[in-house]
């Protein structure tokens, strides 16, 4: 109760008005959603990682998304394929987690052996998934990983592991340690989360000295909020309010797209698959429903991802042909007039409604017979995940996020027939998939890019929408550019002071 | 009256026992926690794994079993998301919607007796009609219309008043001021009709046969006279703010029991749901002891 | 003429009401001095409260509006007063009292608060105030006066009120008390030591009294002069004795001739065996015996009169025989049956030879349903009476019966007076063509010149069809008039029955002869016999 | 004992008798309230669209614009239904209001009367059996307005699956106990009134009780009650849109249209008012309905109507 003693005190105690949080060097950032957990091991979590990936916790590489340096070390300094099948991480010295121990290779050991444990559910766990990993300390500043099958990618996956010291128990923890720059100073729930700066950091003096985090869910009012100068960074505020000079728009890496149930007629027609896509008129939506920046999707990953093939074009809009097909396909005695189901998420971006309203309505135009219904996040996980409601031919509407650089992430759950969310199952698919996972170098690119081109052209997956853009608003006081991650981490690091 | 408070006790919580077990069966076949909690990637080992750590794999009944167990021990278990006791978690969030209703409530309470008993006194007159239409309008806008147009009024465009959250007196005046126009309206409307009944009763015709002036007529004789029904509805408003004021605390970032709610609902942590409703059905039927004592103190013949 | 205390002169008031302007009064004058008791008589819509509220500024205006007059008090034109002025006054100088006590005192303040008050409003410290009360509360004879202080309006007896009431108007000492109906609520016993009372007060203080009452045998119990009012104007004036003996305009003598008791009382010969035997009925509610233990029988055609007090058991009797409660024990058999015993089907059955009719007929008719509907609901009921292509022949047949027309049928209850309204009550009983009618205050409701009417429809009606009815009321007057047999009730019990003849003239028990000395009789003579033989009775 | 009255309401002599003349008479107290006919005259014109609104617009209000996206308000360049602007997808919002107020009533009015027909059937079951039975009926109310709505909506929604219909069920439901509780306060009372009672002696059955003497005498309580609800339903169907588990899209109400213009409040301000305006005139009508009928419903108020329109409410 003792807001009750505080509103007593403020009636005297209160002389500003606008009450700009405005410390020394602090920041205030609001967020659309306040974290259940401030877990390191749960850093992929959009609303955690935030908060925790490389403020709180930090790991052992990390992805440039400012330059195009690719993976960069972190918390290793160095890393080499020891053999075909094990990894050798060469570790940073003299860094000291804030609980005041120091960082050795038994703590990465911990946080690997912590975040795969069925004690608790790590979320990060799930990218280990399916391949054996032996982590082996080596001595106190090297630790090697042995993988069965091998695993190109592995000092990529270390860019999602955060490392926690080995005394951390294996359960959910209030209290993350970390080796990043700041450390969690206070946790009012339901109001806001501080995190304060280390001084005896290892790396650069970020320049922000706290930062406060707070929650919205409207994103009207996380914008006014930067507006009024309640709260210096709003990381994604709705295209609508995006209409100031404090405005920025990034790519946010996530993509949407229908995901077609290739297994339910008339959807099995190839011609019906193009038709849909043909109908379909993506431009239209780029600067009225959608912000300008967003991009036509040829494949489910954004460009910068490794193997994206550059020789598939989008299909352009064109009504006729779509008409044709469709006409076609009938003749040949396919259902066409077979009721489909449209099914999208509310709220899943800004707009979504009426960009599935607006689909449902252009594809109706070129003779499809489309039902929307719009769900919440539940129910859209029923029809969006197997096994798959087969009654009448269904469209998931979603969106998928893959920042990391690779589509391994993305291709065995979207595409393989063995994926949760695959509308396919095709030999040819599932055979890419598997060997671009083993393989490296310029053979990873050339498989992930043929099967991008094989998923878009040939096979008429899914109907591909776009590359989404997201916007910040960054308040007058703070410098602050948001790039296509932001969307997962929010480096404060990064934040500059004016 | 000791007597009454028995019943009353007994057949609330028999209520409340029926109460949990409906909301305890009926939330799980609102579907699986895991899909929810975990990435859609995840696999079906982790989901599995999930599933066992929080007991959701055993048939209904067994898991209702040791939640009764549990909560005899006062152990109401741990919120599936938060990795936290559910009741610290349910605790937390009510102290504040308990203020935000209070202090609404009072506000409203006292507003709508002295504009309602003043509408009461000039009926017809323009004061009546406009402290009517006014409370119309606002008790039929959207409240969260109201809500984003108050942002964007006080807030952006005057920068009176901080856009949301909590922390200083200034973060509780919009939140209250949504939440007061409703039933203010309402119940300032009761308060009209009562005190227009209670003007004309005979009583009051006895008090200016005795030489009682205006002001003791309306507020001594009359109001007390006619609070007696305002006094329920005052009961009932109060207990939706108690069940929490989902809309506003959604928008103004208020951490109460209403967002808490509806966020354990939409995510399915089922020890949330079932501390947050025993919380407040609790509170409420507290508040409906409170307002027959007050039914009591205010009439001496509901005493005997 | 200027020497009154108080005088209204030529005093109009209308009312904007359903069918326009009504004129409550018109252009009506009188005055009252001091030590003087005036009598304001009349019936129900004569007027005859208007003025007195007209005094007391209680008139809400609209809908009310004073057309023409003046009231002088002490000389002073009282509607030109200020509204301050007038509200000094108020309680001060002139007070009122009410009927229906419980409904003018304020539930939620402790009655010594409520008296006290009254000083306070004028000025008084609140010490001296409480004193006043608290003396006043001893003088009208509330026991345990200050303990009673702190008592709440419900927790007194119907009397009490009135007297608290009485005190609260007379805290300080007014020059006039205006009493509204004082006594029009209250039981016969009661009434008359309340008249007492108010007699009492006014020889100590000297105040004038005005007596508002539709009760002639009040007029003649307690006035030094009356008027009588209808339809808004003084249609007569003069001392109670004049006004008796020789009264000018029909209308006072419509009123005299209508007043009950003064018929030829019956001589009921029982021939048959009884159709209704009651054998020890009682009734308890938690440790509370409403009924004790009732034994008495009843012949066909006969009538029966039940009278007592409030809470003497009277209308137990006939809500147990009609199962409208259910009996604690004890029999009643009719025709040989017990009816107590009986099955919801059966009962339901054997309700068209028992009906009833109720005290208020405003309430006992559905406001929802046309006359038709409420008479004609017997033979949906029980549909083997009457085929349903006679009932409205029969309907109109049974409206002319009661003395309406046929006509009637397709209106409303609320488009019928009170009178008219228990006409319909009775014509709905008559449509199942009961053996028995148990009339439970079936006439106390009613103006004395309607009263008669009812009372003469049903009088007829039981020559004609030999109904037998058991009449309950708290009139003695009335039962004279009416009954075969009485039967007395107290707290109960059956205290005494017997003909008619017996109870009236040589009743046996004590609160028998109580009862009958209480009541008041409107021949100011024969009143001051009565009085004579009260006080008499109380000293013994 | 002239009575509790005061001395000047006369007997109503008996004039007027019903029949043709009831619906004159009806509309005259209907004109002694101005606020009240207009508040009618407006329900009238939502009916008029609800039942044939669609018919007739159905397609325009479906029909993406992108052209007219966010068009503002009182241009007529693009023909006369742009009068109150375009919404985000440019389909004009005056057809879109019309169509929408078919399902925005279907849903009020369902939810109304299928919680007032359950209520206070419930209702009039607990007021007239006997203790046991009215008690359970009781403890179930409680039980219904402890359960948090939005609980129950998401529970209804999802094991059904999000319709109209079913969004009606939710709403009935959340309202029942209110009715539900009023017809047995009521009946409480009314099954005491001495026509009850005269009824009884007369040998009518339960249900004949129930039926024709106790519910018409409740019914104008429960008619108030059920106008001011139906404005609660509809504001209770826009917060749900709002928490999104309401109505979705593409299926319109004013509810879904509020919640769905509300974020482009600040710069396109039209999305969002005007069905907000439609939901508020319509509530402000029904509310001076249900003090119209109040005054007209009640046998001893009515004179207030029909000695013309000085006074009211």
């Amino acid at each position: 109760m003792k807001q009750t003693t505080l509103l007593a005190g403020v009636l005297l105690a209160t002389s500003a008005l606008s009450p700009a949080f405005a410390q020394d060097s602090g920041v205030t950032i609001v967020l659309g959603e306040e974290p259940d957990l401030v877990e390191p091991c749960m850093a992929t979590r959009s609303n955690i990682g935030r908060i925790v990936l490389g403020n709180i916790s930090e790991t052992l590489t990390e992805l440039d998304v400012r330059g195009d340096e690719g993976l960069k070390p972190r918390l290793a300094e160095s890393w080499e394929l020891v053999d075909d099948t094990t990894w050798r991480f060469h570790l940073r010295e003299g860094v000291t987690f804030s609980d005041g121990t120091a960082f050795d290779a038994a703590d990465v050991k911990h946080s690997f052996e912590r975040a795969g444990s069925d004690q608790i559910t790590c979320e990060i766990s799930r990218y280990y998934e399916g391949i054996s990993i032996t982590p082996s300390v080596v001595d106190d500043l090297t630790i090697d990983f042995k993988t069965d099958p091998a695993q190109p990618i592995l000092p990529l996956l270390m860019s999602l592991l955060t490392i926690v010291p080995s005394e951390t128990p294996i359960e959910f923890t209030r209290e993350p340690v970390g080796t990043g720059p700041y450390v969690l100073s206070s946790w009012e729930p339901g109001q806001s989360i501080t995190l304060e700066r280390r001084d005896d950091y290892w790396g650069a003096q970020p320049a922000v000295a706290s930062a406060t985090y707070a929650f919205r869910s409207d994103p009207s009012v996380r914008a006014a909020m930067v507006q009024t100068g309640e709260a210096d960074i709003a990381p994604s505020i709705s295209a609508i309010d995006a209409t100031t000079d404090m405005d920025r728009s990034y790519p946010n890496s996530e993509t949407t797209y229908l995901r077609i149930d290739h297994s339910v007629a008339p959807l099995d027609d190839k011609r019906v698959r193009e038709a849909l896509n043909l109908g379909i008129d993506r431009e239209a939506f780029v600067g009225t429903i959608l912000a300008d920046g967003t991009q036509i999707a040829t494949a489910i990953n954004v460009p910068t991802t490794l193997g994206w093939n550059p020789d598939t074009e989008a299909r352009a809009y064109d009504p006729d042909r779509a008409k044709a097909l469709l006409e076609e396909a009938k003749a040949d005695g396919v259902p066409v007039d077979t009721e489909i189901l449209l099914v999208g998420r509310t709220a899943n971006f800004p707009g979504a409604t009426e960009t599935y309203e607006a689909i449902q309505s252009m594809l109706s135009e070129v003779g499809f017979n489309v039902r929307l219904q719009m769900v919440e996040v539940a129910e859209h996980e029923q029809y969006y995940s197997k096994p798959y409601v087969q009654d009448q031919p269904i469209l998931v509407g979603a969106q998928h996020d893959n920042s990391r650089g690779d589509p391994v992430f993305s291709m065995y759950f979207k595409y393989h027939s063995d994926g949760r969310q695959a509308g396919i199952a095709d030999a040819k698919a599932d055979d890419l998939i598997e060997r671009a996972t083993a393989a490296t170098g310029d053979e990873r690119v050339a498989l992930w890019s043929e099967l991008f081109g094989y998923l878009h052209d040939d096979l008429v997956a899914d109907v591909l929408l776009f590359h989404m853009v997201g916007h910040a608003r960054v308040g007058e006081n703070v410098d602050f550019t948001p790039t296509i991650a932001t969307n997962s981490q929010l480096q404060l690091s990064e934040i500059g002071l004016k | 009256m000791k007597k009454m408070l028995g019943k009353r006790a007994v057949s609330s919580f028999v209520s409340l026992m029926v109460l949990i077990v409906l909301v305890f069966f009926l939330s799980r076949l609102t579907g699986d926690p895991a899909a929810l909690y975990l990435p859609v990637d995840a696999s079906e080992a982790m989901r599995e794994n999930f599933r066992e750590i929080h007991g959701l794999n055993d048939p209904v009944l067994v898991q209702f079993g040791r939640y009764l167990s549990d909560l005899v021990q006062l152990d109401f278990g741990d919120s599936l998301r938060k990795a936290r006791p559910a009741i610290d978690v349910v605790l937390e969030s009510f102290v504040w919607t308990l203020q935000l209703a209070l202090i609404t409530m009072a506000l409203v309470t006292v507003a709508a007796i002295i504009v309602g008993s003043i509408a009461a006194f000039n009926v017809g007159r323009p004061f009546d009609r406009f402290a009517s239409v006014l409370s119309l309008i606002g008790a039929s806008a959207p409240d969260f219309w109201i809500a984003i147009v108050g942002i964007v009024l006080f807030s952006v465009n005057f920068g009176w008043l901080p856009t949301s959250g909590t922390g200083t007196v200034w973060h509780w005046i919009l939140p209250i001021c949504v939440l007061f126009i409703r039933p203010f309206g309402l119940i300032l409307q009761i308060v009209r009709g009562s005190m227009i009944n209670a003007l004309g009763s005979p009583y009051v015709k006895t008090a200016r046969a005795k030489g009682v002036k205006n002001r003791p007529v309306i507020f001594v004789h009359t109001l007390r006279n006619a609070m007696l029904p305002v006094i329920t509805v005052i009961g009932d408003q109060a207990a939706a703010l108690l069940n929490g004021a989902v809309v506003v605390e959604t928008i103004f970032g208020f951490p109460g029991v209403g967002k808490l709610m509806i966020d354990s609902i939409l995510q399915r942590d089922f020890n949330v749901i079932l501390a947050a409703i025993m919380v407040t059905a609790i509170a409420i039927f507290i508040m409906n002891i409170l307002i027959d004592i007050a039914y009591a103190l205010l009439d001496p013949r509901i005493r005997a | 003429m200027a020497d009154h205390l108080l005088e209204v002169r030529d005093l109009s008031v209308r009312f904007h009401t359903v069918n326009g302007m009504v004129n409550a009064v018109n252009g009506i004058s009188w005055h009252l001095d001091r030590g003087e008791t005036l009598a304001i008589l009349g019936e129900s819509g004569s007027g005859k409260s208007v003025s007195a509220s007209a005094i007391m500024n209680l008139i809400d205006m609209p809908p009310g509006e004073i057309t023409s007059g003046e009231i002088l008090f002490d000389g002073q034109d009282l509607l030109k007063a200020s509204e301050e002025d007038r509200r000094r006054l108020n309680g001060k100088r002139i007070s009122m009292i009410f009927q229906d006590p419980l409904g003018h005192l304020n539930p939620v303040y402790p009655v010594g608060w409520q008296i006290a008050e009254t000083a306070m409003a004028h000025g008084r410290s609140k010490t001296e105030a409480y004193e006043r009360a608290l003396q006043l509360m001893e003088r009208v004879g509330i026991p345990d006066a200050k303990a009673s202080m702190g008592k709440y309006p419900h927790e007194f007896s119907g009397g009490q009120r009135q007297r608290l009431m009485i005190a609260m108007a007379l805290v300080l000492k007014p020059d006039i008390l205006i009493a509204d109906e004082p006594t029009t609520a209250l039981d016969v016993t009661v009434q008359a030591e309340v008249l007492s009372l108010l007699e009492e007060l006014q020889e100590e203080t000297g105040m004038g009294l005005l007596l508002i009452t539709h009760d002639l045998g009040v007029v003649a119990e307690a006035a030094d002069r009356a008027v009588v009012m209808e339809g808004g104007r003084i249609v007569e004036s003069g001392t109670p004795r004049d006004l008796y003996h020789n009264a000018q305009h029909p209308y006072t003598r419509k009123l005299l001739a209508a007043a009950p008791g003064k018929g030829e009382m019956r001589e009921g010969a029982q021939t048959s065996a009884p159709i209704l035997e009651v054998r020890d009925l009682k009734k308890s509610y938690g440790v509370f015996d409403a009924l004790k233990g009732a034994n008495f029988d009843l012949h066909a055609g006969e009538t029966l009169a039940v009278v007592g007090e409030s809470g003497s058991g009277k209308s137990t009797i006939a809500r147990l025989m009609l199962r409208l409660e259910e009996a604690s024990g004890g029999t009643v058999a009719w025709k040989g049956e017990d009816i107590l015993t009986k099955s919801p089907k059966e009962m339901g059955k054997l309700r068209r030879q028992l009906q009833m009719v109720f005290q208020d007929p405003t309430q006992s008719l559905n406001p929802h349903m046309s006359v038709y509907d409420i008479i004609s609901e017997a033979w949906v009921i029980h549909p083997d009476i009457l085929p349903k292509a006679k009932w409205r022949a029969r309907v109109e047949e049974l409206l002319e019966q009661v003395g309406l027309q046929p006509e009637h049928a397709l209106r409303y209850p609320h488009q019928f007076s009170g009178g008219q309204r228990q006409r319909i009550a009775i014509a709905r009983a008559l449509a199942l063509e009961p053996d028995l009618i148990i009339c439970d205050e079936a006439v106390s409701a009613l103006d004395v010149s309607i009263q008669a009417q009812v009372i003469a429809l049903l009088g007829e009606l039981r020559d004609r069809l030999g109904i037998a009815f058991i009449f309950i009321a708290h009139d003695l007057p009335v039962v004279r008039d009416f009954a075969d047999r009485v039967l007395v009730m107290k707290r109960g019990e059956i205290v005494e029955q017997g003909p008619v003849r017996q109870i009236f003239e040589a009743p046996k028990q004590g609160y028998t002869q109580r009862l009958l000395a209480a009541g008041l009789d409107s021949d100011p003579d024969v009143q001051a016999e009565r009085r004579h033989a009260r006080l008499a009775l109380a000293d013994a | 004992m002239s009575g509790t009255t005061t001395d000047t309401t006369v007997a109503t002599p008996g004039t007027a008798p019903k029949g043709a003349s009831g619906l004159r008479r009806l509309f005259r107290m209907l004109w002694a309230d101005k606020l009240a006919f207009v508040a009618i005259l407006f329900l009238l014109v939502v009916l008029l669209s609800a039942v044939v609104g669609p018919m007739f617009l159905e397609d325009m209000a479906a029909k993406t614009n992108l052209r007219a996206r966010n068009a503002p308000p009182f241009e007529l360049t693009r023909g006369f239904f742009y009068i109150l602007g375009g919404d985000a997808l440019g389909r004009p919002l005056l057809a879109r209001i019309i169509v929408a107020s078919q399902n925005t009533m279907v849903i009020a009015a369902g939810a109304v009367l299928g919680s007032l027909v359950v209520g206070s059937t419930l209702g009039l079951i607990a007021g007239y059996a006997g203790r046991w039975t009215g008690e359970v009926i009781m403890r179930l109310a409680d039980v219904i307005m402890s359960f948090p709505s939005l609980l129950l909506a998401v529970i209804v929604l999802y094991m059904l699956e999000p319709s109209i219909g079913n969004l009606v069920l939710v709403l009935a439901i959340t309202r029942i106990p209110i009715y539900l509780r009023t017809t047995r306060a009521e009946v409480l009372e009314v099954r005491e009134r001495m026509f009850v009672q005269a009824a009884k002696v007369m040998g009518a059955s339960n249900r004949r009780i129930v039926f024709k003497h106790i519910l018409p005498v409740i019914l104008p309580t429960l008619l108030t009650i059920a106008t001011l609800d139906f404005a609660f339903v509809m504001l209770a169907e826009s917060a749900l849109s709002f928490l999104g588990i309401g109505i979705q899209a593409p299926e319109i109400t004013w509810g879904l249209m509020v919640s769905q213009g509300r974020q482009y409040l600040t710069n396109a301000w039209w999305l969002a008012f005007w069905p907000g305006l439609a939901i508020i005139l319509t509530t402000m009508s029904l509310n001076l309905l249900s003090s119209w009928m109040r005054v007209a419903l009640n046998p001893t108020q009515r004179w207030r109507l029909e000695i013309g329109g000085k006074k009211n409410g």
